[in-house]
């Protein structure tokens, strides 16, 4: 099925189009199920005054963090972003915008931009910071605040096997805010980590179904860890 | 004495009950995991999308993509489930989470928390903090009376920006276990040894002492 | 002559290109899957969570657990994902079909559409047409140009009520292709043999007539 | 981990509690993925002046029809209900009310119930009979409806596998809007087909995790067909 086939030959197309001012919206908890090679691509290609809606934004030299170096991000939406010193000398320097948002109100705007959905009430920061200026309404006698959805221009996304119709599995943890990104895109771009043939993955076990994305990769990871914790072998 | 690290998270665990699903932050809230009773089983929530966390991993099951809420390497134990952060999101702010532990700068009389930032400090972001307290029904903060100078963190009123408004209903301090109703703090239980003076003096906020406050027993 | 329903469906195929996400309608609309031109892949969807529909089972293949919206029995072809209706309704809703093909009581000049209650006899219920009306940029509207007695389905306002507020901009009919824009009709292809007298006479709204109407070929 | 069994003996077991006047959402779509045996359990029980949410109300003597016949039911939330003659005659005759849902927004107001989310906007519905009487607001120049979440007394749902801590996995079509419903119960009832033991199913690939499930019991099936189509073998 010519017309279904989402792969393509380098990373340089799978960013084809992505322009300065741009928004990229990318999946991953910390360093955790990164599209490493699709945020180097970017990096490389040296786009500049993006926002950037991701839950953390990597950190001094990895992930998202390289994005910092040549000042290419001009906002950040995140949720936590204290892994970080280059951020932190580009907050307090005013070089970058950053508009902290609840984790589970992103992962839901997120979803809710992908889903036709503009704006949702949620309890999540009624009282808070975050609810300043937000319209605040009662349901069943309790405030909510009302936030609403994400859209960008790009989703970038890291899964774990993928077919060339663009049907993808993530790997444990890794799915995170992969599956809400991927929905979220104008143009969404995945990097796999192994590429299978139609019919491999069965079809109820699908967490992106293909019609949410538009280019796919097969790249490998580095796989950085964080917080590296184990406990000794019994 | 003040209750250690070890004890406070021994309190904490006494809210447990067999067949909970908890999510425990970083830190202090993290240790209750290992005071978890006998025969009790309880199953943790992690909002980076796994409920049912296990151990660390050995050398040998380490896994880059097996993480969680603070980026440690863990395992999952076995009936564990893996999701979407919009999925574990929906659990926790849909009020299926049995019990959420976290720690706190300040609490008040209302049931306000402060715990994500310190204007004039950098901030780094409330992470999940403030979906876990809007979300929950069943919270436990966590935290010392008073700060190293000697202040008061259970206030009349917050002074930082809060996580979370007219939430938090218990909270267990290394001196003392108080519950927060009607715009008061109610004292419970005090640590070994802490008199109801040293309490009384160390909470700013409103607090109500029974005629007869039990010690904790470790 | 009018339009046969092969002949609409086959019109409405014209719409279609490679790589499509379609969602096809009871009735006349499902008939276009059968005239997908060669060399062309589209993926059917179907809303009760299905994407990647398959031709009807053998009786060996039959299986209780695998229908489409209509509730027929189906297969899914290679590459077919199968998902909740939450997940089915954020694809349509989000915009994420490339076109969607449905039947229809009324139009008007305004892009409404009328498809699902007509007042006074039962209501049996929208099913999903709102929802796909309001959540798709490419919708083709496919029905007769007018009831069976000379009735126009194409009004300066449908009387009916309605499924979806200004989202229609294409209609195929036993007569005519025709355009919505601009608060009016536009004729754009006529039935083989059909006159442009009588596709004026049978549009109730306004209809802009060009100099020259190409008649389909089939 | 003896607090995490959810499974009971008996369907009268799985059913307790369940009072006259309760709202009740029940997965299925049409005839496929119905909890068959715990609707006839509900008939058997006799509760009345029940809300049913369901995207239908099956057909005359199955489903979610035969709760019809002891006019069990006082108010149905369906997207469509045209299949049932018992159904229309008491519509006709005053004795059932109903609210006709369009189906994805039923489908989303049970995932918002589930989710904590009170009210969300949404395009559907707006300028028709649906959208009558509620608020209206413009996102992007786009006019929106603000549809209030669903939330149930008890939530009865079909799954395919389930261990006993309640993770579940569905088959196929019949997913539809199980997962929904599970996530939507104050009480949520799952049957099952076939009983796995914990670690059976891939932790990634559990569709509803069991923190959602309360009871669970393992029962068989008839899985009736409602449009039997099928083609000739080649």
């Amino acid at each position: 099925m010519a017309g279904f086939n989402k792969l393509v030959g380098s990373y340089a197309e799978a960013m084809a189009g992505l322009e300065d001012g741009m928004t990229v919206i990318a999946g991953g908890f910390g360093l955790c199920g990164i599209p490493e090679n699709l945020i180097a691509e970017i990096k490389r290609k040296g786009s500049r005054g993006l926002t950037v809606v991701s839950n953390n934004c990597g950190v001094d030299g990895f992930g998202l963090g390289v994005l910092l170096e040549d000042r290419q991000v001009a906002k950040m939406i995140s949720s936590y972003v204290g892994e970080n010193a280059l951020f932190e000398q580009q907050l307090l320097a005013g070089e970058l915008e950053v508009e902290l948002t609840p984790q589970g109100t992103l992962a839901e705007k997120m979803r809710a931009g992908g889903a036709g959905i503009p704006a949702f009430f949620t309890a999540t920061g009624y009282g808070t910071p975050v609810g300043e200026g937000k319209e605040v309404r009662e349901f069943d006698g309790r405030p909510y605040i009302l936030e609403e959805s994400i859209r960008g221009d790009f989703a970038i996304v890291k899964a774990w096997k993928g077919d060339r119709y663009g049907n993808l599995v993530y790997r444990h943890t890794a799915q995170n805010f992969n599956p809400m990104a991927a929905t979220a895109g104008k143009i969404t771009v995945v990097e796999i980590e192994e590429l299978v043939e139609p019919g491999e993955l069965e079809p109820s076990q699908i967490h992106t179904p293909g019609i949410y994305v538009d280019r796919m990769i097969v790249g490998s990871f580095e796989k950085r860890i964080e917080q590296r914790t184990v406990r000794a072998a019994n | 004495m003040s209750l250690s690290r070890e004890q406070l998270a021994m309190r904490v665990a006494r809210e447990l009950q067999d067949g909970y699903y908890v999510n425990l932050g970083i830190g202090i809230p993290t240790l209750v995991a290992n005071y978890v009773p006998a025969g009790m089983n309880v199953m943790l929530q992690s909002e980076n999308g796994l409920l049912g966390m296990g151990q660390f991993p050995t050398e040998a099951e380490l896994d880059a993509d097996m993480i969680n809420a603070g980026k440690q390497t863990v395992t999952a134990v076995k009936g564990a489930s893996i999701f979407s952060s919009a999925e574990s999101f929906a659990m926790i702010r849909g009020g299926h989470v049995d019990l959420t532990v976290l720690g706190a700068f300040e609490v008040d009389v209302m049931g306000n928390i402060a715990s994500w930032m310190i204007p004039g400090k950098l901030i780094k972001g409330m992470g999940g903090a403030m979906d876990l307290v809007a979300g929950a029904d069943n919270i436990v903060v966590t935290m010392t009376h008073a700060s190293k100078h000697g202040e008061s963190k259970l206030l009349p009123q917050c002074s930082l920006p809060l996580t979370g408004a007219g939430c938090i209903k218990k909270v267990v301090t290394d001196l003392a276990y108080v519950e927060i109703a009607d715009g008061k703090f109610w004292l419970k239980e005090r640590a070994p040894g802490i008199s109801v003076d040293e309490i009384v003096a160390k909470t700013a906020g409103e607090l109500v002492v029974p005629e007869v406050v039990p010690e904790m027993e470790f």
